[in-house]
This record gives C-alpha cells, structure tokens and sequence, in this order.
C-alpha cells in the first residue's frame, strides 16, 4: 500500500481534536482576522496515527539495525532520557517563570556544565547554542570578540582541507577570509604546514580533532602552541569528541573553544535531523566574551544573567537565540553523563575506537584504507581505489548495502580521499553485529570484484524506493503539494 | 554497563584481530603528557534507577506550568498537544533516525518535511517553506541574512515592538558579520511611525505581528512603503496558532515570513527544543537557508521524496554557503506536523478562536482590577498590562501564591523604563477558575503593594 | 536480516540493568538458595531495542491498517488513555494500600461503574473479571449461586450453536450440562425452539447479542420472558456490545447478566492477546450475588468489601482472583467513555454498523452473504459458497488479503456457515479507507473466479513468512527453545 | 468526535449504498418499546484535554507508592522498570494487534511468547510453560482444575499459608465446579504438618513459597510425599524475583509452577493487569490450560511459529475444553520477557540478592523497635513481625504520616484472629533512608499507641 500525503488523504471538514465551541466573544482583532481558512486538511485520530505509523515504516532508525553514518555518531538512544526529559518539571516549564520557580532546572543545567568542563577541562562553558554549527558560530564570535577586545583586526581563518563544510561556512558567515590547509600524507595536519600559514592576519585556526579521516591530530600541540604564539585562538571542532571522552581533555591541547554535539556524543537523538544541541567550551582567554543568557549564582540560589553588559556578562559577545538553549537535551545528555559515569564514559569512548579499528582491520585485506598507518578512532576511512576497473562507484556500494539490510556509510566524505567510505559503527554494537556488518560488506566486496554488475547499479532493490532521481528534484524544483486544478479549493 | 554490549572477551578477541595488545595502543597519537592517567572527576556509573531518583529530585523543584494558573508569553505558549502527537515522534523510525542523505530509507521522514514544508507554506500565506530552523529567532536572523543577499544591502530596520530576544539575535549576528541593523525604541502603545524610517538603504524591514506587546499590526503599509524602497518585508510570528485567526503575512505582502513553531506539537521545554518557521516566495528560494524536501521519481517512476538544492548548502558549498545551519528540528518540526493535521483548518480555526476568547476574557477581568490598564486595543491571545507597581515585583508576589502571572517586560528588556508593564497571555488550557483567581490575586496583591 | 532468539543472540555474561553490587547481608534463605542460575542469556539495552523493534516489524496492528477480525472489534486505541492509565497516581498504587490513600482511584471505579450501568441499564456491575471468558465464568457463577439461593438445582444450559466457544466452556467448567440450540434459517434463535428446549432442570439460557452471525437477536424480549417463566437466568454474551452502545439497553431486553469486553467496546488495547477486562452487570435477581472485591460507599469515603460474607457482600459468590480487577484497562476504558460522552458512544454504534452494512452492500454481488435478509449489526457475514468450484478455500483468501496489505477477516467463524467469513470494519475506519478494502476484496474476488489459482494457494506471498505448517507444529510440538547439545550451558 | 473518521456527507453516501433511508432503519431489529429514543444520562463527548485533567484530578488523590517510603508486598511488589520495556510495548505492532491467529503476520508477538515460555520454564526449573494466564491466583485455581485432570482425583488440598486471595479463588471455582478444597488453617509460625494431611483422595497439595508470611518452603518432602500418594505438588509463587535466589520448584519435585510475574516488567497497576505464570512437566502438556506458541517451519522452511495444542482450546473443543481462557495477558507477558531479557541470569541474579538484602536490613531495624518481634527465620523479600497493636491500625496511622507500612494479615484474612501480623517487604526499589524512617516512626507510633 502506497501512502499519499495529507493533503490528498485529508478533508478540510476532518478535525482530529475536540474542542470546546468558542463563546465567540467581542473580536478585538483590528480587522485583521483571516479572510480564508488556510488550506490545511484534517485527519481523524485513527486516520493520523495509521498515516504516521505507516510513513515511520518506511525510514530506518538505529534500533533497525547498525547505523554506521561516519561523523554523525548514531548510538544507542536510551529511552530513560526520553521519560526523564518528560518529566513535567522539565519539559512544563516557561524559559521566563521566575527564577525561583524552576531551581531545579537551574541545578541541572549547572550540572551539565561541571560535566562538560571535567570532561573537557575548559574555563567556561555556553549551552545556548542550538546545533553543532550554532555553537561554531558561537565560538568564533568569542574569538572574534576577543581580538576585538584586544583591538586586533584580523581577518583569516585556517582550515584544513578536510574539515566538515560547517567550518569554513560559519568562518566566512562572520566576515572571515577562510583559506584551506592540505594534509600531509598520513592524513593529518602537520605542525610546519600551519607555521607557514599564520601571519598577523590570522585570527584563528579550525580544527577537527579527532579529524573527519577518523584519525588524531598528533601535532595538536605543537599547532596550538604555534597558533598561539601567533597571536590567534585556536578552535577545535568537537564533532568527533565521542572517540576521546576521559581520554584526553581539549584544555590539556591547547584548545580556546570547541562545541561539542549534544546529539552526537552525549545521544540525545537525531531525530531524523534534528533537533541538536551544540554547548560550547571556552578557555580562559575566551571565557570572558560568553553569550547571555548565563547561569550565575547569587546568594546561594542560581540566576540567569540575560542582557550583554549586565553585571556577570560585562563583555558578552551577544545573544544567539530567543532563550537559554535546548533544555530537552540537557536532561537527555545529563542522563546519559549520569548512568554512564565517569568510568562509563571513558570505556564507551574506547569501545568505539576499537570497534572502528576492528571494522578496519576485518575490511583491509578487501577495500582500501587510506591512512591506515595510523590507529583509527572512531571511524574507519575507506576510500574507492578498490572499486577501480569494476565500473561500481562508492554510492553504488552504498546502495547496495542497503539491500543487506544496513544503513549506507557516509559517502564522497571527507572531501580529501576519493570516493570516501566513512564507517562509524560507536560503542554500542555488539561483536555479533559488527561481524554481521563485516560479512556483509566482505560479500558485496567480493561481489563488485566478481563483476556483479546487477547487485550494484540497480541496488536498492528491497527498499520502500527504488534509486531516486534527485538530479530531476533540483531542475524543477517542486517543494510543496500544490492542489490540483481540478480540485476546487475546500 | 547496560549500554555497551562488548564483554571483556569480546574486547579481547577484537584487540587480537586489530593486532595491539590494549586498547591505549589505539591511542598512542594522543601527545605525551596530555592522555589521561584518571578518570574525570565526576561520578561513576549508575543504575537507570538512581539516574530517575536524582533527575526526578531536580524536577520535583521547580513549579511545573501546568500545576498552577498560567499566564506566560513572549514567544513561547503553553497549549494541549494531543497524546498520540508524542507516541508518533518516539517511534524508533523517526527518533532514532539521521538527516535523510539515503532518501531510499528514509521517505518516512522526507515525506513529512515535505507535508510540513506545504504546511507552513498554507499557514504562512507564502509559496514556499523550508524543512524548519533551529526556532523563530535563529529563523529571524537567517531572514535578515536572506534579505540582505537579495537585495544587496547590509542594513536591516527592525520595528520597536519585536521581541527584545529576537531583536538582540538578530543584532548579534549582524554585529559579527559587519552588517548594520537599525532597531528603533519599544513603543507599548504600538509602533506607529515605522514606515517613516524606511528608506532606500534598507535591506528589509522586520516587524513582528502579533507583537511584543500583542498588538495586531497592519502589515499591508509597511510592505507596500518597503517594497517601494527596495527593501523586503520581513514577518515575524512568535505563536504560531494566531495564524488561525490573523490574516496571514503572505496575504500583507510579506517576502520573508518567519516564525516559533513550539506552539503547535511542542512542550514548553523550559526554551527549547523548539522549531523555526521559514517561508518565503518562490523567486527567493535559492537564497533560501536551510534544508530543503523535493518531490521527485524512482527508478520505477513510483513518486519519492529527496533533500534537494543542496548546493545551497555548507557540505557542498562551504564558505559559500547561504548559510552555516545543517540540523534542523526535525523531530520538532514531526510534532508540529502531525499536531496540525490533527487540527486541520477546522480545528486550528477553533482553537485561535478558542485563544482570542480566553484573552478576552482575561483582559476584561484584569482591567476590572483596580490601578490596572490594559494596553492594547488589539490582540491575539497576549495583551500588556500597566500596572501601578513594578511588574517584575508583581510577579515574583504572585509566584508565591502559585500563580505564575506573566512575562514583566523589564525582564526581557531591562533598563527600557518599561517596568511597570506586563505582558500576559491565556489559550486554551487557562480555565475560567484560573482566570477569576488571577484577578482575585491580582487585586489583592497590588492593595498590599500599594498601600 | 532473520531475528534469533534472545537464548541464540544473548549470553549469560551480558546483563542490560545496571544494578549496585549487593553487600552480600547474613543470608536467611534456611539453605534454599538456588544451585544454579536460571538459563536466561541477557542482552545488553541497545541489544534488547534492536531484538524488540525488529520483532514488532514483523506484526500488523491496528495502526498498520485495517484489521477487520469478525468479532474481535479491532478499534482505535487512543493514546490518551495510555498516557492516562500509566499516571503514577493510578499505576503505583499497591491494590492493599490503606483505602484512605486510593480514594481517587475507587472513585474512578465508581464513575466506570456508573458509565457501564447507564449503558445496560443493569443493577450491579462486578468489575473484577479479567477477559471476557472470566466475566462469563463470573456471571454464570451467580447464576448458579441464584439458584443455590433458592434451593433450586438446575443442571443444564442452553447455548444456540453459534456462540462462541467460550459459552460453552465455561458452562461445562462449573458443572453445567450444555444443550445446543440450532438457529432458524435467518440465522437467529426462534422463541420457539427455546421454548421448545427449556425445562425444570435448565438454569440458563447463554445467548450472543448481537450473534455471532452479525445479527440482532429479533425475539431476544420474548424469549427472556420465556427463560424467566421457566425459572431460569438470562445469560447475555456481550462481545458485541459495540454494536448497541446507547440504541438499546441490555436490562430492557431482560438479560440477567453480561460480560463486557473493554478491549473490545471500550478500545483498551488487545496487546497481541491481552491482558483484557472483563466486567458483567448484574440484573437486581442477580445482583446480590456479586463476587468480592466490591466497591461500597461508607459514611461519605468509598472502601472495598473484600471478603464474602461480610456486610456489603452476605451473599457474595466468592473471590474470582486475588485483587480489584483490570485497573489499567479500567483507566482506559473510561478515558474512552468520557472522551466520547453519551453522544459519541451511540455514533459509534451507528457508524460500526453502517459500515459493516457498507461493507456487505459493496460485496454482496460477488460475493456470498447469509442472513442477508436482515440489517448486519456491526459485522458482515459471508460463507464460501461463492468460491464453490474454485479449488480455493476460505484461508486461501484470507492469507491472500494478506498480499493486498490487510491483515484477514475472521475465518471459520460462526460455525453454522460453511467457510464463514466474518468481517468487522469497526467505527475508526474511514470512508476511503473501507473503500479500498471493499476494492482490495472485489478484486480478489474476480481474481477467484477467473482462475487465477496462483494468488491464493501460495498466499502469502509478501509477508514475513509463507504459509507456516501448523500440523507440524502439533503433531511434534516444540514449545520452548532447547539449548543445543554442543552448547555447553554456561 | 475526534476518533469517528465518518463525516455526516460519508455516512449519508454510505446509506445510499446500503439502500436505507437513515441510520436507525439499520436498528429495524431492536424490538419496539426497547430501542433508546433518548441518550443514556452521562456526560456528552469532552476534549482530550478536559478527560486528562478531570482523571488527573483524579489520580492526584491518590498516595503513589513512589512518593513515600513503601513496603507493601502480598502478591504484588515495586520494582524498578527500564523505561526502554515501558517504550517497546508501546510500539503499535504490538500493543494494537490480537492474539497471533495469521501467524504469517503476527511472527513478532508468537516469537516473544515462544521466548516468554522459555524464560518461564528456565526460571521456574520446569519442561514446558504456556504463554501466560491472567494473574498468578487464576493461575492456581487452573492448576487445580488441571490436577483434577491430571490424577482424575477431585479434592485439592491447600497449605495453610497459601495467599488468602490464592486460596479464595481456588474455593470459588471449586465451589462451582463441585469439586472439594481443604485448606488448612494459616500458621504465622510455618505449616509444619502439612505433609501429615496428604492422602491418596488428594489430587494436588498446593503449597506457596515463599509462603503468604514470608517463610521459605522446602518443597522437596512435600513433592515426595504428594507423589507418594499419587497426587501433584503445585507450587504457587507470588514473588517471580525469588525465583533469582531461590531453588526453583521444578527443582524440588513440583507437578505444576504456577506464578504472579507482574514483579518484572509490570507496574503495581492497583491490582491488574498482571501476568499468571503457568509450568508444568511435557507428559502433562495436553492438559495444560491456555494458549502456546510452538516452532514449525514456513512453506520455504524456515523456521516460525504459530499457536499450537488448541485441540485443548475452547474455540475448538467448546464444552470439552480444557479450559475457558482464550484471552492472556499478552502485552504483560512481553514486558516480562523483555524486563527478564535485560537483566538475563547475571541480573536477575544480582537483582534478587539486592532485595534479599534490602528486606534483610529492614527485619534487623525493624527487630530493633521495642514490642516489635520478626516472626521469620527465612524469608525472600518480605516478611512477618508481630505487633503489640493491631496492624490495620497501625499501617492506617502510618500512612497519615505517609509511609506505606505493609499489609496487615487481617485485611487479607480478617476475623483469623491474627491481627497483630504485619506482611512487610522490601525490594531494591527501597531506599536505606526508606527502611531508617520506617523504624522510627514505627517505634514513635507504638510508644503512642501503647502509651
């Protein structure tokens, strides 16, 4: 059975929700009341529940099976966090009751924030930014609001040639030259390459570490103290904190600010996009230049200061949204900070760079991997030098592995290796899955060598769609349903 | 740990096969000196049990909204979402899945950005909606961001009655990015000599409706005198549910709408997550930020769903990019979805009436309440009061009776001189009891104050 | 991806709970500590997800789409009413907390009891039955208490063919002789023939109503007045009381006692097999005879007669289990009532039943429809009398509609048609929704006659499994997994 | 109405189709005089909103078991629940669908019933289980029945500290069915002659252990000399946590397990639903009540599962069916399965010591409040201490102090002249904190009471 949309299974005189009948009192709309109901048909409860259940079945979530998404860290989701974020004295709450009334919620946040810093071993931390990238523009502005402090112009940003787009987007949206460094062989930035960049235009490098080829940035020290001796800040992306989680702390590389992906590291869950959670840690040098709202205490009991200049936030870099940052995810993080304890966190981090290095390891011998005199962290770069002569491309492998019953690795990223295969498996798969996952991906290996063409051109076979055509969805766009002419409007 | 499948043996057999005697071997590239030899200093793992106890102790200290009469505002609303709303989202399919990159396994998802995108685009009155912001604020700055791409200027005028957190969003931004932003005084009694400050070096003019103080503005002149000044209008909607009842911006001659979408499928959240609303004309739409569904076909001609115009985007554009944003709210933006279809036009138009009532109602109470004024002669669902006292005092009084009274304007804009100004509101959730003991508590309460 | 076992995928070592390590306290087990751990693998939580979600992918629910089993009344579940009954005020209390500490909960006890009176008209309502059968086990139990009351020793119980076998059953367990009575040819019981059958030594007569065959029984007054006037009880099976919510009330019909299903008429949801409710009225003869716990109101505070004999139940019929009853169903159940109120109940009624007339009008030319001469109740009746000559049978149709996206009718079910097909749309479906079931069938249908033998006898063709061997499963029955000899238990 | 899909333009084409004029010509048969012309006196339809606050309401007035320090125990007990069991039986495919009849759509459900009677047998040390009953006191009136079966012997003889709801519902059901019970008279101290009553017009002795005041029973000379006679030992659990702990009656030579497993996976519901336990040895398994999912293979071969042995079932035999069940307790059986999948042996293990240890500490506070005596040698999870007051009075001053104290014997067995027995028990849910205010507010009441 095919699902149509709501627009063409709903009717504008369906309501799925009693209400009262409104008494209709004295209007004191000004004359603006709407001229047409909007266009927006309804659904009966039964008919909304089935239409819903019916589009869920057609996607693959992480409790479908191994979700190996390189970069995204698509682990296991605890539904605890779930309840514990339900809880009417979290999610009921309004970001402007008085202070007094919501304490508690207060506590947790400051408790969010004294993980994060043990983890990190930061000055400071800013939980309002909403997402990964929301918290690298975040950062960035602190910088550039120190340089400013300082009276220092500068107008360049380093980033390496392998970095998520998010980097260079966000330097460049706050009026940044970005310019891009190249790796050396083994995948990682060498120190050298850095010096020969700075100049007194620098105002700041960004990094990813661990890096989007799954690998550590050994020079990082040497690069921070060099960024440093430069004059600039040094910005870490935190995306891949998940493989260094009681490893190592940023603070200790030398890092001045880095955001760290609630929804990645610390599950709370992708949503199919969202939403996200992205805090940002900041050094002492940074600490000062915070975003309000921020959480002070006074007398005892916690406040926020909500106003830049305010006592508390004298030289805050600004606001970066309406409120104090996304509190659902807070609770959610803080639950999985919690049961996973320090102890916890440091193996999770472990189990997931062995695992990735087991998933490279059982794969070398069939698929090339880049890099691969390094250890891996948590994820595991293949690139498509084994496809050569087979005519099957990396989105053809993909594909087809969604035949086997798996999500597609990340694909085409990181931009540095051609035709990149991106696996992250996380801690939580057991060996029993990975060796599933292996000998699925040895099977279609041996197959793309063995020339069956049809498993991979064609492939998915067995999904809820056959390859879609998405070069046709960008020429013509087409981003809404449009009522047929046919139907008058309801 | 309940969480972590590998078992000591496991571990073994995996080291074996990487070929390294202990996992540390994996992170030898860690610089000497800095790997860590203890644990971090926080707590050790804990039982599901002990995690509920203490996050549920944290709970249990704060005055949840619902368990008290409620009156808040300014940008996020309290409203009934339906049960099976939050049943849908938790679905594994949805929560647990990614960004749809793999659209083949992922049409659950696409398919109901597309209906929200078509959603907002109705609501809206607009062509054309993205696949949601991180919430209306962020949303707000990004229209800026947009207008001044369009229109090649890098000033934006913002009327006095936007949201004071919108407004210093917007204003941080713009800071950062050397843009120019001219925001003109709060006006309690409302903005009206807007259009006299438009003027052709403006990229867009943004004004909210309902505003900050509630009243309903007239968009239809200031589009007009924007547009004959090349500028773009931008609309602003911090509750979503008055588009029920309001013309609609699209219908006023908006180019950018943008809006909080928490009202509908959203919990209060203590501020987030919530769920951006952006919609603009079709002209715009490659200026357009933020991911973007598209119908298209499969091999087999059967209709599917893609994320399309990606080459907007930062993963395919990087620096230049219309913008840095790659998630979005989606689950959010689920919940609003599935909570609209439930509603329909029928019941959304019932509900903001439903709203508008208890308003009325409520000012009518309040005005009752001697030394109070109410402020405006329009509203939707949230109205200002003057009060003889300062609010933010007000409030604090009421709270300690249990009443959580409103947003006092100084909190959002401290130092305005605006302090004796209150801003409240009431949906559908507010009764009639809540509303007669507000004003009971109101009255009595200012006679202490002002005796 | 076939899904193991949790004894093949789990292992004894993987434990998903954490707990404290026990102080290990003097032990006071008197030397009856366990030798030996239960042979139960464990999983780890991310494990169990995956284990579980995968499971459910292989079910049809009501949510999937229409499940029109015959008899089973397969409606909307709200999940209102599974957030109601999972409130920590109804589902953590401890059914012997003192009675002063679950005041609210007897009180909702009392509001279902007064919702299930005014809908039947009865005297007493006994909420503690567990399902349907035990609500009938309880019934027939006062009815023989009633008769014991009276001295009176009647042995038999008239049962029309086309009850459910429950009736039957439970008439046998408490010692009852069971006589059959046939149907006249409209597929409804003739006053006569019960006339006819009853005697001195009869005690009841247990009639469905609406049958089974989808009907309302005609002459249901003149026979109670029968059954009364030969001393006997009226014994009313209320399976499908769905279909007369708010037309008719059963104590005007002068039935004696009826089950209710409140996971059929009042949607709490059936959960694969359970657990239901199944609560009976009383008519005031019968009334007295109520089992413990019941529910009394004393000097204004509500409080439970627990044991018989005592005041309040003097001629209780005794105890049917150890607590109150169903409390969770009860939650769910009157969360329904109240979200439909008086009004919506009996369009629920009138809905259920125009569309299983709708249901039987759209078919009833291809194909073949007993007892077509009356209005259907809530379910359409059909016989394999239109397949004659095919070679395809009954299940083979079922398990074809399977292939066409819909889990089967009812089959084999009333009895007294050959190849019954018993269908039950219910009133959560939707116009459009019963027209493409209506059309799924016709096509099946034409798809029979036109030979098309392939599409039944292999059917089904596109679900988790084919055709599964239940003869086999019989005749060597295996009914628990047995740990492998080469497995060492661990 | 929010769940009714039909609009009044739907049902009138309907009727067309169905060829009447309205609805109620489809009621034709309801005999004259008895059809309802008006609405039955309740409520009409109300908004999800007014129906979650009007039974909010409700059970705010209620004391929940988690707000205050708790001890209740007698057949039903607070355990700690992973939310994630909670979610998965939410999932639609489960919670919607019915009692698996087209295994080829329902493997989901038969698999975890398989997976459930498997984990049962395991736990109870027995060949063979079905897939649940509808409690554990149904449960042991069904064992009885079938014993009677079993041994074609008609008299079931009770321990004397069987649960007195247990044994209450055995007696009504063999009231009706005109088949004997002799029960014996409860002994707080433990029934030490119960053997001494077997003889061969016995068909069953059903003994419970841990017995109904906590005593652990040694059930192996009891097996012996029930076999001796020729008659069945049904061993009743009311605790399936013991079973972690405790040497399991299969074990020991019990016919038939019968068990309340709401203690994993189920909440205390106030009573229900909970989930019967029900094992017995294969030579009886056509005997056995209730339905069972048995493996076969698929027309491909591969394996799956279906409901098998309903020759025994009511919807096939009627009259000469084995019993009348045909609904069990699905949904709680698979919270059980998957609670006791999480905690696998290792757990399970771990959780029965905690609780051991929990109740343990209480009988040793509780021991140390002056007038209190700890009636138990052994005990599992719960046990007796004799007051020097009347318990119900006791427990009923205790919970104005909000602390559940436990069940007085004499509210399951009032007029046995044992009123001074309190049944106290403590699991892992009960805090040190719990078990220390507990003791001080007993020894404060008593000295009160006895002042």
């Amino acid at each position: 059975l095919e699902e149509g949309l709501i627009f063409e299974i709903g009717r504008a005189e369906v309501c799925g929700v009693d209400l009262p009948v409104p008494e209709g009192r004295s209007e004191r709309l000004g004359g603006l009341r709407r001229a047409e109901a909007p266009d927006l048909p309804g659904l009966s409860e039964p008919e909304a529940m089935r239409h819903y259940v019916r589009l869920s079945r057609m996607n693959y979530g992480i409790d479908s099976g191994l979700f190996p998404l390189g970069s995204c860290t698509m682990k296991h989701n605890p539904r605890l966090n779930e309840k514990m974020a339900r809880l009417a004295g979290f999610a009921d709450l309004h970001p402007l009751q008085p202070v007094s009334t919501v304490q508690g919620a207060l506590e947790l946040m400051r408790q969010l924030s004294r993980q994060l810093l043990a983890l990190t071993g930061m000055a400071a931390v800013a939980l309002p930014p909403k997402a990964g990238a929301h918290g690298e523009l975040t950062g960035m502005m602190a910088i550039k609001a120190a340089h400013r402090a300082h009276g220092r112009n500068r107008t360049v940003v380093l980033v390496p040639e392998s970095a998520h787009g998010t980097n260079p987007a966000t330097a460049a949206l706050i009026g940044y030259e970005v310019r891009a460094l190249p790796a050396r062989p083994d995948g990682t930035v060498d120190v050298e390459t850095v010096r020969a960049a700075l100049s007194p235009d620098v105002a700041a490098l960004m990094l990813t570490n661990p890096n989007t080829c799954g690998l550590f940035e050994r020079d990082i020290v040497e690069i921070a103290a060099a960024v440093h001796a430069a004059g600039a800040y040094f910005y870490c992306d935190g995306a891949n904190f998940n493989a260094i989680l009681g490893k190592v702390r940023v603070a200790d590389l030398g890092v001045d600010a880095m955001h760290i992906n609630l929804h990645k590291t610390f599950s709370t869950p992708h949503g199919g996009g969202g939403p996200g959670a992205g805090p940002v840690v900041l050094s002492p040098a940074l600490a000062p230049f915070a975003p309000v709202p921020a959480l002070v205490e006074q007398d005892g009991a916690l406040t926020l200061v909500e106003t830049e200049g305010a006592p508390g936030a004298e030289q805050a870099l600004g606001r970066m949204s309406a409120f104090h940052g996304q509190m659902g995810m807070f609770v959610r993080a803080l639950a999985w900070m919690l049961s996973h304890g320090a102890d916890g966190m440091r193996q999770a981090s472990e189990d997931a760079v062995l695992a990735a290095n087991y998933v490279r390891a059982s794969l070398m011998d069939l698929l090339s991997a880049p890099f691969a005199e390094r250890p891996a962290m948590h994820e595991a770069l293949f690139d498509d030098s084994w496809l050569a002569g087979t005519g099957i491309t990396t989105l053809d492998v993909a594909k087809a592995l969604i035949d086997e019953g798996y999500h597609p690795m990340t694909v085409y990223f990181p931009l540095v290796v051609h035709g990149a295969m991106l696996i992250e498996p996380t801690e939580s798969e057991s060996k029993a899955s990975l060796d599933l996952f292996i000998g699925a991906l040895r099977d279609l290996a041996m197959a793309a060598k063995a020339g069956d063409m049809a498993r991979f051109l064609g492939a998915p076979h067995y999904a809820p769609r056959r390859r879609l055509d998405e070069t046709r969805a960008a020429r013509a766009p087409m981003l809404r349903w449009v009522r047929p002419p046919s139907q008058a409007a309801e | 740990m309940r969480y972590l499948p590998l078992t000591p043996e496991d571990r073994a057999e995996m080291l074996a096969r990487v070929g390294v005697p202990a996992v540390d071997a994996l992170f030898a590239d860690i610089p000497a000196g800095t790997a860590m030899t203890a644990l971090p200093d926080l707590p050790l793992a804990q039982g599901e049990w002990e995690v509920e106890r203490a996050l549920s102790r944290l709970a249990a200290r704060n005055m949840a909204a619902g368990s008290v009469p409620f009156f808040l505002g300014a940008g996020a609303y309290r409203h009934h979402v339906p049960a099976s709303v939050d049943h849908l989202i938790q679905r594994s399919e949805f929560l647990t899945s990614y960004t749809p990159y793999q659209p083949e396994i992922a049409q659950g998802t696409l398919q109901y950005l597309f209906e929200f995108q078509t959603q907002v685009a109705a609501l809206t009155g607009m062509e054309v909606a993205n696949a949601s912001m991180y919430d209306g604020s962020t949303a707000a700055a990004e229209a800026v961001l947009m207008a001044h791409r369009v229109t090649k200027r890098r000033k934006a005028l913002l009327a006095g009655n936007l949201h004071p957190h919108y407004r210093a969003t917007i204003e941080t931004v713009s800071r950062y990015a050397q843009d120019t932003v001219a925001a003109r005084p709060a006006q309690p009694d409302g903005d009206a000599d807007l259009i006299g400050a438009i003027d052709d070096t403006v990229s867009c003019v943004v004004v909210q409706s309902p505003d900050v103080f509630g009243h309903l503005v007239d968009l239809k002149p200031i589009a007009e005198a924007a547009h004959k000044a090349g500028a773009l209008l931008v609309a602003v909607v911090t509750e979503a549910v008055s588009l029920g009842l309001i013309e609609p911006p699209g219908a006023q001659g908006a180019d950018i709408v943008v809006g909080e979408g928490q009202s509908l499928g959203n919990a209060l959240n203590f501020g987030g997550p919530y769920v951006g609303l952006f919609a603009t004309r079709l002209k715009y739409v490659r200026q357009m930020p933020g991911r973007l569904a598209g119908e298209t076909v499969d091999a087999e001609g059967r209709r599917g769903f893609v994320l399309t115009l990606s080459t907007r985007e930062q993963h395919i554009r990087r620096e230049k990019a219309t913008s840095n944003i790659c998630t979005n709210s989606g689950l959010c933006a689920l919940a609003f979805t599935i909570h609209l279809t439930l509603l329909g036009q029928r019941g959304l138009t019932r509900l903001a009436q439903l709203n508008h009532d208890a308003a009325c109602d409520l000012a009518d109470r309040l005005a009752g309440v001697p030394g109070v004024e109410v402020v405006n002669a329009t509203f939707f669902n949230e109205f200002t009061v003057r009060l003889p006292a300062p609010a933010a005092r007000v409030v604090d009084l009421l709270a300690a009776r249990g009443i959580l009274a409103g947003v006092p304007y100084s909190r959002l804009a401290p130092g305005a001189g605006l302090d004796d100004l209150l801003l409240v509101a009431a949906t559908e959730v507010t009764t009639p009891e809540d509303r007669a003991a507000y004003a009971a508590a109101l009255a009595e309460t200012l006679a202490e104050l002002c005796r």
